[in-house]
């Protein structure tokens, strides 16, 4: 359920609107493939301490967006702030540094890694983690009360008795899970979910939807791409719908049920209805 | 056929001086291609530049010592200036620029342009006199029955093996702290390593630099027991024996290196033993001849090595799990 | 259910592309002769899945495809072409680096004899591949190579195609183009099943028209009937359309 | 089936000569003006057996000089050309390296490098630059015709093919033994390359159905591929020279020519004709790719294998035949190199990285590129001997490769990877 505060209820319901306490802002981003515009936002904030979800058709942009965001790939043109900070040419490692992490829609498990070793690898601040480090650092100390962190997270995403298998045979709803708990052991300020949902049996959803929830709960940022309406509906404070590589509306998710850009976008146009 | 003496023969190849190399020079191949997944076709480059860092240092009046470090660094630098520009490449691509970069620097080293320094083709000689005269072992036979060795080999073999030794714990130490979790985990997928903070490029570039200078290592020694560096050892085919050996003890296993030297040079060995007494008892109608065991072996070799490849990927010991993920 | 002699029928097709993870969950499909059927759904229903499951690209895993009787069950891409099955996938469905003519010409690698007579067929439904016949496919627009991609497709002289989202990425009067094409096609005596995003055009062109959802059949019925109907909405925008 | 064709090679293989001692290697130099003759002092000559050096000596005053070697058998002689003297030159560049001195036992056997005034004082600037020209174009004619087949096995099936350079060994000494009169029917060397070319385009078409066919069908993976390939190019190479010997040895035909005047430039007739018939081959090739339905159809399946079987071609029938045509145009080349220089056991492999240069530079997957690059790192490398040592002129080609794939991965004729 939406948060009760609902900070976002006075906003205009414009594509673009601002945002009382942003905690991203997106400004003019664009990336073309060859001739095909696929991204082209004016204008879009985040709003600190939601769940929004990014919706629309097939091929709308969605995911190009979020590689742009997070450093995977390059718009010709464009500029997006984190907290104030710009990110624009920051490979995509410092991205997730500076407290934005994603998951990707074919999840990427390390599958020759233990369940708890790719949990650890996620791990922030470990000095171990440098050459020397590794070799004289005092990074024990450091592993153990990451390993204690990690064990319960893998206990509230149900991994914990898979700790010591291979993530490459885990199912995959669990290699889901994983990643999502994986995420979080960054300790990202705003999370950004491509698809988490997707090809997930029904129960799992729930559970996933719960986990998403906590996130929120937890004072952290969550922006997911999702098809599903009935979970974007039951869970997002604000729903931003992308077609055609732009920002056709946003608004909470009542008003967008509400919007026949939206219909329209999803169902296409009555013929004769040329915009 | 004599049986036993081929068998000891074996026995002595796989815990002799060429098995210790080829330990010492998979072990960095093995961080490179079975811990990090870079399939660097180039790995003799590194043997060569630390043999004749050290061959040139001592040649020109430094001491040993003073080589070892001037090899190293070489290595070190040799990965730096191969890696950055090349480690963004896929890994088909890679290998091509690796294994011409290797040839491309084993062309320099013999040609006349660089003889004031490397001798050219000539190379250098008798630069380890120091460490053989540190030799505290008295002049004899060491072993049992015919499995002996005489005074120097011991003095090489206590070399290789102790720096296999050594190598091998610091190597223990590296890959299971977590640096060494963070390049297995490059190894798996890059993108999630890099969505996960980790610098993906500068992973890369010390692990090519690291397996590098132990690379520079194996040359050295192998240049130390031969008091000899020649630029034309340093062929394609010293890579592809390393990566033979690594594929044999399983890439990104910790002993893997040293158990599949060891199986490696028994084979060999045993293989040239059986064939050279094959084709005394003319069991092979005389097709071949004695000079042909040499050819015959390498090709074997090649069956071994796609044997390997195809149906254990993951060594002869590897995991079944592990298989089972791979295929995947 | 419907009024034509039957081409192609799915019963319960189970297949998925990962081991264990099943896209479709029992798919039942009815092509008649000379029908055009849609395929719609939101995304994620498995609706390019079914086509390629129909044309073996993807095992099926359970359940059987038939083509006028035949089990065509994960038979070749190439063997279905030999039996009449043409298939234009959603993307990267022309050769780039080929000219606009040998895109064609290996349309008919199985029947080059009948080269004069298909060219000239496919040349009057889109008179633009004529004019554009030495140019490389990777330079045409997007409209210009879903054009090539069904011209390649019918040059076999098919008895039925799949055409997977058509519409896809195209501007709106490109978009009306395709959907009069592939109904004029259809009306040239070719079956066709169509998958498409744009649920509306292609409920307004289509015979008859499947509803996708999780994998399995949701609804069923004659196209416009379905165009008005509050399920279908409610399907694709959930709780947020029931609001509309 | 490797197996077999090992023993069957085997079959005709020739010994190499047992050991013995008090062998010599020994020679004079000197420069042959047009009615003098003198002494050569102080240049470097090495003898090296299968890659390793032997020995090496300095010519004295009366420019003779001897190198003791340890038995009998093949050798290397190589005379540093960087060590000639200024005014004195080889009077044919490419013979610095005398590839197979053959020393008896108990032999003092002498090796003879020709000199002469150096070219820059004999002949003119364009004689120099053109006879280079040739050269570096008939070089780049064979790299030309190894390549397409591994660019087009690429486009195809995605394979770099480390065994390719053996194909080349393979054509040439299968073309030997149909030439040689004791090991085959003594055939000109024009006719025993047609069933070169057939044994080895055969070889390639049962590789691809013995080997990568099944190991693509398991989804074997990129990495592990190269690898098989590598296991795969030692075993023809040495399975060669058990069946070949070590010992380099010539045609019939063409192997000596003497040399022609053509527009003011010195060649040998055979580089011409190596370049003319290259020219005619990759021609057809050319047309066969854009003119045909199955030459098109390969153009289909390198650009999209999930289109081109979804068009009804059959795939993996499209694949065999790359492989027989790539395999076959391999040989072809091998038996152009065999005439051009001599047919040696290695001579492939060393060709590899050259072959590789030519794909990349030209584009990987691209046959037009790969003809293209062929040409382009045969001229450079030979043209590059005009300002830079000799010794370093497959060093310039092996550059080349690693600054494309630096600057521009894709190749000259390649396109980027497709996005999205």
């Amino acid at each position: 359920m939406p948060s009760s505060e609902a900070p976002l209820d006075d906003l205009a319901r414009t594509p673009g609107v601002p945002k009382p306490d942003p905690i991203l802002i997106v400004d003019n981003v664009q990336r073309t493939f060859g001739g095909l515009q696929a991204v082209n936002v004016q204008s879009l904030q985040i709003q600190r301490g939601t769940i929004t979800s990014l919706i629309g058709p097939n091929g709308a942009g969605k995911t190009t967006l979020f590689n742009l965001l997070t450093g995977f790939d390059r718009p010709q043109h464009g500029d997006w702030h984190l907290n104030g900070g710009a990110l624009v040419g920051i490979p995509s490692f410092r991205v997730a540094r500076r407290g934005m992490v994603r998951t990707f829609q074919l999840t990427k498990s390390l599958a020759r890694l233990t369940v708890l070793e790719n949990m650890l690898v996620a791990a922030k601040d470990q000095v171990g983690e440098s050459f020397w480090g590794g070799l004289f650092g005092r990074w024990r100390h450091i592993e153990a009360a990451n390993e204690a962190k990690a064990m319960a997270s893998l206990e509230r995403f149900g991994l914990d008795h898979m700790a010591s298998h291979y993530a490459g045979s885990l199912s995959g709803g669990q290699r889901k899970l994983l990643e999502m708990a994986r995420a979080l052991m960054v300790e990202p300020e705003v999370i950004m979910l491509d698809e988490p949902m997707a090809g997930v049996n029904p129960a799992l959803t729930q559970t996933l939807l719960g986990h998403i929830s906590a996130l929120r709960d937890d004072g952290k940022t969550v922006v997911f791409i999702e098809h599903d309406m009935d979970v974007v509906q039951e869970i997002s404070d604000w729903v931003v719908v992308l077609s055609q590589g732009t920002v056709i509306a946003e608004g909470p998710p009542a008003h967008i049920a509400s919007n026949h850009d939206v219909i329209d976008a999803y169902l296409g146009l009555h013929h004769g209805e040329k915009p | 056929m004599d049986w036993v003496k081929i068998l000891i023969d074996a026995g002595r190849a796989a815990v002799g001086v060429p098995a210790a190399a080829y330990a010492l020079s998979a072990i960095g191949l093995n961080l490179q291609f079975g811990y990090t997944g870079l399939l660097n076709f180039g790995h003799v480059a590194s043997m060569m530049v630390g043999a004749y860092g050290m061959a040139i240092t001592v040649d020109r009046g430094g001491s040993m010592w003073l080589g070892v470090i001037v090899g190293i660094l070489l290595a070190l630098i040799l990965g730096l200036i191969l890696g950055i520009p090349t480690l963004r490449l896929r890994a088909d691509y890679l290998a091509i620029v690796t294994i011409a970069a290797g040839e491309i620097l084993r062309i320099l080293v013999r040609s006349s342009w660089a003889e004031p320094v490397t001798n050219g083709i000539l190379g250098i000689q008798a630069f380890a006199d120091e460490f053989f005269d540190l030799n505290p072992i008295p002049v004899g036979l060491y072993g049992i029955g015919r499995f002996r060795f005489d005074e120097r080999t011991v003095w090489v073999m206590i070399l290789g093996w102790g720096l296999v030794a050594v190598v091998t714990l610091f190597m223990w130490k590296l890959t299971r702290s977590p640096w060494g979790r963070t390049i297995r985990a490059i190894r798996e997928d890059e993108d999630a390593a890099l969505s996960l903070g980790k610098n993906v490029f500068g992973y890369k570039l010390q692990s090519l630099m690291v397996g590098g200078a132990i690379g520079a290592l194996a040359g050295m020694f192998l240049a130390i027991d031969q008091q000899n560096v020649t630029p034309d050892t340093y062929i394609p085919l010293l890579t592809f024996y390393a990566f033979t050996v690594v594929i044999i003890g399983g890439p990104g296993s910790l002993l893997g290196p040293i158990t599949g030297s060891m199986i490696f040079w028994f084979l060999f060995e045993f293989l040239d033993g059986v064939m050279t007494g094959a084709v005394l008892n003319d069991w092979f109608f005389g097709w071949f001849e004695a000079t042909d065991i040499g050819p015959i072996r390498f090709a074997l070799f090649g069956v071994g090595l796609m044997w390997l490849m195809i149906y254990r990927p993951q060594g002869l010991f590897g995991s079944h799990e592990e298989m089972l993920i791979d295929a995947q | 259910m419907t009024d034509f002699e039957p081409i192609l029928v799915s019963e319960e097709v189970v297949a998925g592309y990962l081991p264990g993870v099943d896209i479709l969950n029992g798919v039942d499909l009815t092509l008649g002769d000379g029908e055009l059927v849609g395929i719609i759904g939101p995304n994620g229903a498995g609706k390019s899945t079914l086509v390629k499951a129909i044309f073996g690209l993807v095992t099926v895993r359970s359940g059987v495809v038939l083509l006028r009787g035949e089990d065509i069950s994960n038979l070749a891409a190439h063997e279905l072409v030999a039996r009449g099955v043409g298939y234009v996938p959603q993307r990267e469905n022309v050769f780039s680096t080929l000219t606009v003519e040998e895109n064609l010409r290996m349309g008919l690698y199985l029947r080059p004899e009948i080269w004069d007579e298909r060219l000239a067929a496919v040349h009057e439904l889109f008179p633009l591949l004529a004019d554009r016949k030495h140019q490389r496919a990777g330079f045409l627009s997007g409209g210009e190579r879903q054009m090539l991609a069904m011209g390649r497709a019918l040059m076999m002289d098919p008895r039925m195609i799949l055409l997977d989202e058509p519409s896809a990425g195209l501007s709106p009067a490109n978009q009306d183009l395709v959907f009069e094409r592939v109904r004029q096609i259809c009306d040239s005596g070719v079956s066709i099943i169509m998958v498409e995003q744009n649920a509306r055009r292609c409920l307004q062109i289509c015979d008859r028209a499947y509803v996708l959802e999780q994998g399995k059949n949701a609804h069923t019925g004659a196209g416009r009937d379905l165009l008005h109907d509050p399920k279908v909405i409610d399907l694709y925008l959930g709780t947020l359309g029931r609001a509309d | 089936m490797l197996l077999a064709a090992i023993a069957f090679l085997a079959i005709v293989s020739m010994p190499l000569a047992a050991l013995a001692e008090n062998e010599t290697i020994k020679g004079t130099l000197e420069k042959i003006d047009a009615d003098a003759r003198e002494p050569v002092e102080g240049v470097t000559i090495t003898v090296e057996q299968g890659g390793d050096l032997i020995g090496s000596a300095v010519s004295d005053q009366n420019g003779a000089w001897e190198i003791p070697v340890p038995g009998a058998g093949e050798y290397v002689v190589r005379l540093e050309v960087e060590t000639l003297p200024d005014g004195v030159a080889l009077t044919d560049p490419e013979r610095f390296e005398l590839p197979d001195v053959s020393v008896r036992e108990n032999q003092n056997k002498t090796a003879r490098f020709n000199l002469g005034p150096g070219l820059s004082s004999g002949v003119s600037a364009w004689n120099r630059i053109g006879s280079l020209f040739v050269i570096g174009l008939k070089f780049g004619a064979i790299v030309a015709l190894s390549s397409v087949g591994l660019s087009l096995i690429f486009g195809v099936t995605g394979l770099v093919n480390f065994a390719h350079g053996d194909l080349v060994t393979l054509g040439a000494v299968v073309a030997f033994f149909f030439n040689s009169p004791d090991l085959g029917g003594g055939w000109h060397i024009l006719i025993a390359a047609i069933p070169a070319v057939l044994l080895v385009a055969g070889f390639g078409g049962l590789q691809e159905i013995g080997l990568w066919r099944p190991l693509r069908k398991r989804n074997t993976g990129l990495v592990s591929l190269i690898v098989v390939s590598i296991g795969l190019s030692f075993v023809i190479r040495y399975g060669i020279l058990v069946a070949f010997s070590g010992l380099p040895r010539p045609y019939l035909n063409y192997a000596i020519q003497s040399d022609m005047q053509i527009l003011g430039i010195t060649t040998v007739p055979k580089n011409l004709a190596i370049i003319g018939f290259t020219l005619v081959v990759l021609a057809l090739i050319g047309l066969f790719l854009t003119r045909t339905k199955l030459g098109t159809a390969m153009r289909a399946v390198s650009d999209n294998a999930d289109l081109a079987e979804s068009s009804g071609i059959d795939v993996s029938r499209v694949i065999l035949v790359t492989w027989v045509v790539g395999a076959g145009l391999a040989g072809l080349g091998g038996v152009m190199f065999g005439i051009s220089e001599q047919v040696q056991w290695d001579m492939g492999a060393k060709l590899l990285l050259l072959i590789f240069a030519a794909v990349i530079l030209g584009g990987l997957g691209t046959a037009f590129g790969a003809m293209l690059g062929g040409f382009i790192v045969g001229v450079a490398i030979e043209m590059s001997t005009l300002v830079i040592p000799v010794e370093f002129k497959t060093a310039v080609a092996l550059a080349i490769l690693v600054v494309m794939l630096l600057v521009r991965p894709q190749g000259l004729l390649g396109t980027k990877e497709r996005i999205g």
